[in-house]
């Protein structure tokens, strides 16, 4: 028995081999996240004639380990805007403090020139979703150019500087795409289909009413949470209007049904 | 057998320690989420340069896999006019690949085009933007820009010029090209439709001593309905080329733009 | 010895590890879906079939007879859908004759599963597997390494979501054939519109107790764009090099003829 | 005369709480010619008198497009307003870069009143000999800055630096009411009318000397605003201006012989 | 003046034998030239006023702030050169960020008027640099509610203590003065530049439930003694703009926020300050 204070608590060598000192060298190559860890599924969202609905559930995974429940993977960014995230939590986080400063000085810029006292929610040269997600698509751009990547597949939606429905879209590799509706991770193959019924061209979009936008959504939300293996049934819905953001991060899917194969009995030959 | 599944541990053979057990040392490649800092968004571009004007063109679809991401997304992008909605500009840009490469690509590009106006007080010359372009792509030789970029506009003479790079800056001003997924099978349609090759002139001799069929520029009319077939077909037989079809003439009046429905299977 | 020959197998292995790449076999991208419906199944396929990201074929047929009762949709590698289906097809005829009884769908499931089973999963076929029989309506799906799944609904192939989405937004318990059949349909042109593995046409099959209805390119809503110019040549435009002219008279001078003389009494057998 | 020790640098107070060195720096901007800046509701627009050394050199230009949507008008240190001027260039290209859109010009304003602070508090920097004012139009419309070489950034309606300009900001001050409603073309022809407030006696506006910059953001239906280039006018393109400020010789220089008075002590207050 | 002529006063970071710093003395009297800046704090919040000089009928009118955020609860007001309090205010903003980068959550008014008062000495301490010409005053109102990480996106446990005492509380208003040496104090009431000496004697008056404690001052009040202020301490021949803004806490009429006061009130404020001026004037 080893009974050097240096040993007082550790595994005994003797049954477990000394310990591999080999995990704590830091004289490698820096490294950076080279995987996801705790990850957040699908981001959905669609325009509509006055704005933009976005929905992803409070999911929070570890591997197929549902870790954490209630994630608000929404986040409104000035009240004009609102940011999903799919992918890694850790990296999701970071950028949320990140545009919350981002935010802070936007908000310094303006105080000075603000001269009069409007109510109105977006303030005339504010940044708007377009410039956020430039701004975001530059960022991720440049941390996949370091080899450091952040993890997220990012939809931003708010209004462009026409003062038109803006929905664009950001993966980890800075790779951008902008369209009437759109989805990230599973949802790209199985909500999409469904938006694009309803959403196929701006045109179509532009003649959604927010009710059959939210509707849509909440259809799509419904189809991921039967076939996403990673979702949750609850789930944070946002709507991005003129007037602002409506976010709501505690929603429960309603009239899911379950019963499809009450008379199927077995996989193969079974009958009883 | 049965000392395998005992609760003793002294009946369980040879005890590993941490140190002694065979380590699986996967190789460096094999981890399950290594990031590989490229993908292929797909799609194809294509280029004619006329007598006085050049024909650019893409089509807008954007995939990743076997889904479509985006089904307008254009490949084509006007370069250096003095503002951002590239009002006055005279160059195109057109890149296919990575989209994040060709977006970068062309910013880089056009801020570039942008600084030398402050300075020059004078836009560039596609022959100067075309070096430039070559240069950028080269800088970035051991990281590239995972973009085939080709350039188009007129040169001082008025003529339509075009220009083609492979992802690390070599280049060579062409009469066509063809860029991205579907080149291979738009390529040889415009060798022998553009450049008129393998075509001969009937009854004009025997054998080797029958007349190639002259080259002569094209009408840009002739260059439009060559454009819009050359997609159709590649539309055909290529599963990421599709959507719409983008295309940009530029002439010494400016830059016109047309966007043309694709199939969208 | 029956089934198939490995005797290439070592030496496929030892060129592969030196990078030779496999031949790439046409697969069917594809997306196929069945569903059941009060007195019959519909099934119904795309028929885009890929090499790559290249289309070898723009109107195959995925829809394979197995017998006059049942009928497959297949996903996969093309030869393995095509071969499996067919061998099991003869299997269930021989089956049926010295029986004397119709063939079963579980029959037809259980003798694919164990088929394909056996080969691990190197036999790329995915199959809906579909038909009436005396013991009622069946819909399975076969997956390559011989699992199978029975369910009211189903779908399978690259453009599989896409399809689930359809379903699993429209499906109801009770369906009428028109019904069934516009629903699978709809399904299919989900796929074809947002999976690149899918393309085309839509083909469709419907089994009633009485008969299968076969629907060759039910829907064909990719008819090809006309070209806006003529490609046709003018004769002479390709240049001959060298032309040779060799007359019937002159042919000994190159091969043995021997002229065949009615008396000569070695007429070919020819079946009639 | 009396040996100020308190301003040989930029970082030594004197008793009263001044820094001459920035004293005179400002000096530096009354050497330069005179411009002219005012900004409407829907237009900014700057003026400049070119001054040439000699009878047969060219004349210094004193207007620059900063980026699509801002122009400067300098006075003072050339050489200082190009450093300026690089700046505020690579700032807007990289702020479009990064947000994809115009750079907002108080924004901008600031960055350059910051970078010449720094300049008024260290040892062994100078401040910048030169002033500036800055025209643009953004997304709340059109502004006009003076920047002055303390780092002072303030927002104007209508300004005017240089030689002998307070001659001009007393044509401002007495028309400052009409400028917010004015369209682009009276705006520039009010620009001219100050500038010849300044001018030397037997001077007059050439179209060898005039120099005219205009910046304008029009509102359109859905909210935004479209934006009218920063343009620098020269030569024949300011020949229409400077003819339709020429007869309005009486209206324009009666008004300007009623400040003829005040203008001695004008200059003095001149800060 | 005892400083002028000796030398000790050519340069900054030089004591004179009777241990002054002249070069400190003099950035004060760019502050003392300057337009009077006051800060109020009383129980419910924090209110910021500054008299700006208009040194042309050219400025546009109410364009030209100068009373700035920092982070989203902090204010920072000054009197003295202009350009030094931008200076000043870019610093305490970089200060903020920074705060928010290393703990995750907003910077205390104190943590800030610490970090700034450091920045201001140092500016002291070199002959390579000058002192700044301003007195700087830091008002802020630190969140009394459950402090939010930044970045968190769930709710955490939703049983268990988590580390939280019961019943402490925390936050509230906050104002601090910095003057050009670094010296930095907590104040109730603080008044700086021309006019300041009115205006203590003004502040002085005022019951901010501060350690006499009485009835304290409600933050609507305060704005309008803020303006008065101003206006008494204001040097009459000359034209000035009246700036002000305020902080309450989550409760109040600025959620937390330091916020512009908004038109009406600062009109009426103004209307009742120019009253009391001309019952003065009356007397």
């Amino acid at each position: 028995m080893d009974h050097r204070p240096q040993a007082w608590g550790r595994p005994r060598d003797d049954v477990y081999g000394a310990y591999d000192a080999s995990y704590l060298q830091t004289n490698g190559p820096k490294t950076a996240t080279q995987s996801p860890i705790v990850t957040g599924t699908s981001v959905i969202a669609i325009k509509f004639k006055d704005g933009v609905v976005m929905a992803a559930d409070n999911l929070a995974s570890y591997g197929s380990l549902a870790r954490f429940t209630d994630v608000k993977r929404l986040r409104p960014f000035l009240s004009t805007s609102i940011v999903g995230f799919g992918g890694d939590v850790s990296d999701m986080q970071f950028l949320d403090r990140h545009l919350n400063e981002l935010a802070i000085d936007e908000a310094y810029e303006h105080e000075s020139t603000a001269t009069t006292d409007t109510d109105s929610p977006s303030k005339t040269g504010q940044l708007n979703a377009a410039n956020l997600h430039k701004y975001l698509s530059k960022l991720m751009y440049r941390r996949r150019s370091d080899f450091d990547p952040l993890w997220n597949q990012v939809l931003v939606a708010g209004f462009d500087a026409h003062a038109k429905p803006f929905l664009a879209s950001v993966d980890l590799r800075g790779t951008t795409f902008t369209s009437p509706s759109l989805a990230t991770g599973f949802g790209a193959m199985l909500a999409q289909p469904i938006m694009r019924r309803f959403a196929a061209t701006e045109e179509d979009a532009a003649a959604l009413t927010r009710e059959q936008a939210v509707d849509v959504v909440k259809e799509c939300m419904k189809v991921l949470f039967y076939r996403d293996a990673r979702s949750l049934d609850r789930y944070s819905i946002a709507v991005v209007t003129k007037d602002g953001v409506e976010l709501s991060e505690d929603e429960q899917l309603e009239k899911q049904s379950w019963a499809f194969a009450e008379r199927i009995r077995g996989y193969g030959t079974q009958v009883v | 057998m049965a000392a395998m599944f005992s609760q003793n541990p002294l009946m369980n053979g040879p005890n590993y320690s941490v140190n002694d057990a065979p380590r699986v040392n996967a190789p460096e490649g094999a981890r399950e989420h290594r990031f590989d800092p490229y993908t292929d968004n797909g799609g194809s571009t294509l280029a004619i340069a006329g007598a006085e004007f050049a024909v650019m063109a893409g089509d807008t679809r954007l995939t990743s896999g076997y889904s479509i991401n985006s089904r307008h997304h254009p490949k084509l992008f006007k370069i250096g006019g003095t503002t951002a909605d590239q009002k006055d500009a005279t160059i195109v840009l057109s890149v296919v690949g990575f989209a994040a490469d060709g977006e970068a690509l062309k910013e880089k590009l056009d801020a570039v085009c942008k600084m030398y106006r402050h300075r020059h007080g004078k836009p560039m010359s596609v022959k100067a933007c075309a070096q430039r372009l070559s240069t950028i792509l080269y800088q970035k030789r051991f990281f590239p820009y995972y973009a085939h970029a080709i350039l188009g506009g007129l040169d001082e003479e008025g003529k339509g010029a075009v220009y083609s790079y492979d992802p690390v800056g070599s280049y060579e001003r062409e009469q066509c090209r063809a860029g991205g997924a579907a080149a291979s099978l738009i390529m040889p349609f415009l060798d022998n439709q553009v450049n008129f090759k393998n075509q001969h002139i009937p009854n004009s001799g025997e054998g080797h001593a029958l007349q190639e069929r002259e080259r002569r520029p094209l009408t840009r009319n002739e260059v439009e309905v060559l454009v819009k077939d050359a997609f159709d077909g590649a539309v055909e037989r290529h599963i990421e080329v599709g959507d719409g079809l983008q295309m940009m003439v530029i002439t010494k009046d400016g830059i016109e733009e047309v966007l043309l429905p694709l199939k969208k299977d | 010895m029956p089934g198939f020959d490995f005797s290439n197998y070592n030496r496929n292995a030892a060129l592969h590890a030196r990078g030779v790449p496999l031949p790439k076999a046409t697969s069917t991208g594809t997306t196929i879906v069945g569903c059941i419906y009060e007195g019959g199944v519909v099934i119904a396929a795309d028929t885009r079939a890929t090499s790559g990201p290249i289309v070898a074929d723009k109107n195959c047929e995925k829809l394979h007879y197995i017998a006059p009762n049942i009928w497959c949709a297949g996903a996969g590698t093309a030869a393995d859908t095509e071969f499996t289906t067919a061998l099991i097809s003869s299997q269930l005829e021989l089956h049926s004759l010295s029986t004397g009884r119709k063939p079963r769908v579980v029959t037809c499931m259980t003798m694919l599963k164990q088929h394909l089973f056996r080969y691990q999963g190197h036999i790329g076929a995915y199959l809906v597997v579909a038909g009436v029989d005396p013991t009622g309506t069946h819909l399975f799906t076969v997956h390559a390494h011989g699992s199978t799944d029975k369910l009211p609904y189903v779908t399978m192939g690259s453009g599989s979501l896409a399809a689930m989405s359809v379903f699993e937004t429209q499906w109801k318990p009770s369906l009428t054939q028109d019904e069934a059949v516009k629903l699978c349909a709809d399904a299919i042109e989900a796929g074809i519109w947002n999976d690149l593995g899918s393309g085309s046409n839509v083909d469709v099959a419907i089994i009633t107790g009485d008969k299968t209805t076969l629907r060759r390119n039910y829907i064909r809503p990719n008819e090809r764009t006309q070209k806006l110019k003529s490609y046709a040549f003018p004769k002479g435009t390709t240049a001959v090099l060298n032309e040779k002219i060799i007359r019937k008279a002159e042919l000994g001078n190159f091969v043995s003829v021997h002229e065949l003389t009615e008396e000569s009494g070695d007429k070919m057998e020819v079946d009639t | 005369m009396f040996r100020n020790n308190y301003d040989n640098d930029s970082v030594t107070f004197s008793p009263q709480g001044r820094i001459f060195q920035v004293e005179y720096a400002a000096e530096a901007v009354k050497q330069g010619s005179v411009v002219v800046g005012i900004a409407s509701k829907t237009h900014a627009v700057l003026v400049a008198i070119k001054r040439n050394a000699e009878e047969l050199s060219s004349y210094q230009k004193k207007l620059f497009p900063i980026d699509e949507h801002v122009g400067i008008a300098i006075a003072g240190l050339t050489s200082d307003a190009r450093v300026l001027s690089n700046f505020m260039k690579q700032q807007c290209l990289g702020h479009r870069l990064t947000y994809g859109r115009n750079m907002p010009v108080r924004t901008l304003v600031d960055m350059i009143g910051s970078k010449a602070q720094i300049n008024t508090q260290h040892y062994g920097k100078r401040p910048y000999g030169v002033g500036l004012l800055v025209a643009g139009v953004d997304e709340q419309g059109p502004h006009l800055f003076e920047f002055q070489p303390s780092g002072m950034t303030e927002e104007m309606v209508a300004f005017a630096i240089g030689a002998r300009s307070q001659m001009a900001r007393t044509y401002l001050e007495k028309n400052i009411d009409k400028f917010a409603d004015c369209g682009r073309e009276e705006l520039v022809r009010h620009g001219l009318r100050a500038l010849k407030e300044s001018l030397v006696q037997d001077r007059e506006l050439t179209v060898d000397n005039t120099s005219v910059g205009v910046a304008g953001a029009v509102k359109v239906d859905d909210g935004s605003t479209k934006v009218e280039p920063f343009q620098v006018y020269d030569q024949q393109d300011v020949a229409a201006w400077i003819e339709s400020v020429a007869d309005d010789k009486e209206g324009g220089a009666g008004a300007g012989e009623g400040e003829g008075e005040g203008e001695g002590e004008g200059m003095e207050v001149d800060s | 003046m005892t400083s002028i002529g000796t030398g000790y006063d050519l340069a900054n970071s030089i004591f004179s034998p009777d241990g002054r710093n002249f070069q400190v003395e003099y950035a004060v009297k760019a502050v003392e030239n300057g337009g009077t800046s006051i800060g109020i704090r009383c129980k419910d919040g924090v209110v910021l006023a500054v008299e700006k000089l208009v040194t042309s009928k050219l400025l546009k009118p109410s364009a030209n702030k100068r009373i700035a955020t920092v982070d989203r609860h902090l204010g920072v007001v000054y009197s003295g050169m202009i350009p030094d309090g931008r200076h000043f205010i870019d610093r305490a903003r970089d200060e903020a960020r920074a705060w928010r980068d290393t703990f995750k959550t907003p910077i205390s008014t104190a943590d800030l008027a610490s970090r700034m008062g450091g920045y201001m000495q140092a500016y002291t301490l070199y002959q390579s640099v000058r002192p700044f010409g301003i007195t700087a005053i830091v008002g802020g109102f630190d969140s009394t509610a459950e402090a939010t990480v930044d970045g968190e996106v769930g709710a955490g446990p939703s049983c268990g203590a988590g580390g939280k005492v019961a019943g402490k509380t925390h936050g509230g208003p906050f104002l601090y003065m910095i003057e050009p040496s670094g010296l930095y104090w907590g104040y109730y009431g603080a008044a700086t530049g021309k006019g300041r000496q009115a205006a203590k004697a003004e502040l002085e008056k005022l019951d901010l439930g501060g350690p006499a404690g009485g009835p304290a001052l409600t933050l609507e009040e305060a704005v309008k003694e803020a303006a008065r202020i101003i206006y008494v301490a204001h040097d009459d021949d000359k034209e000035f703009e009246l700036e002000m803004t305020w902080i309450s806490g989550l409760d109040g009429p600025t959620k937390g926020l330091h916020q512009e006061v908004p038109k009406a009130l600062r009109e009426e404020a103004e209307r009742l300050a120019k009253k009391a001026q001309e019952g003065k004037m009356e007397e």
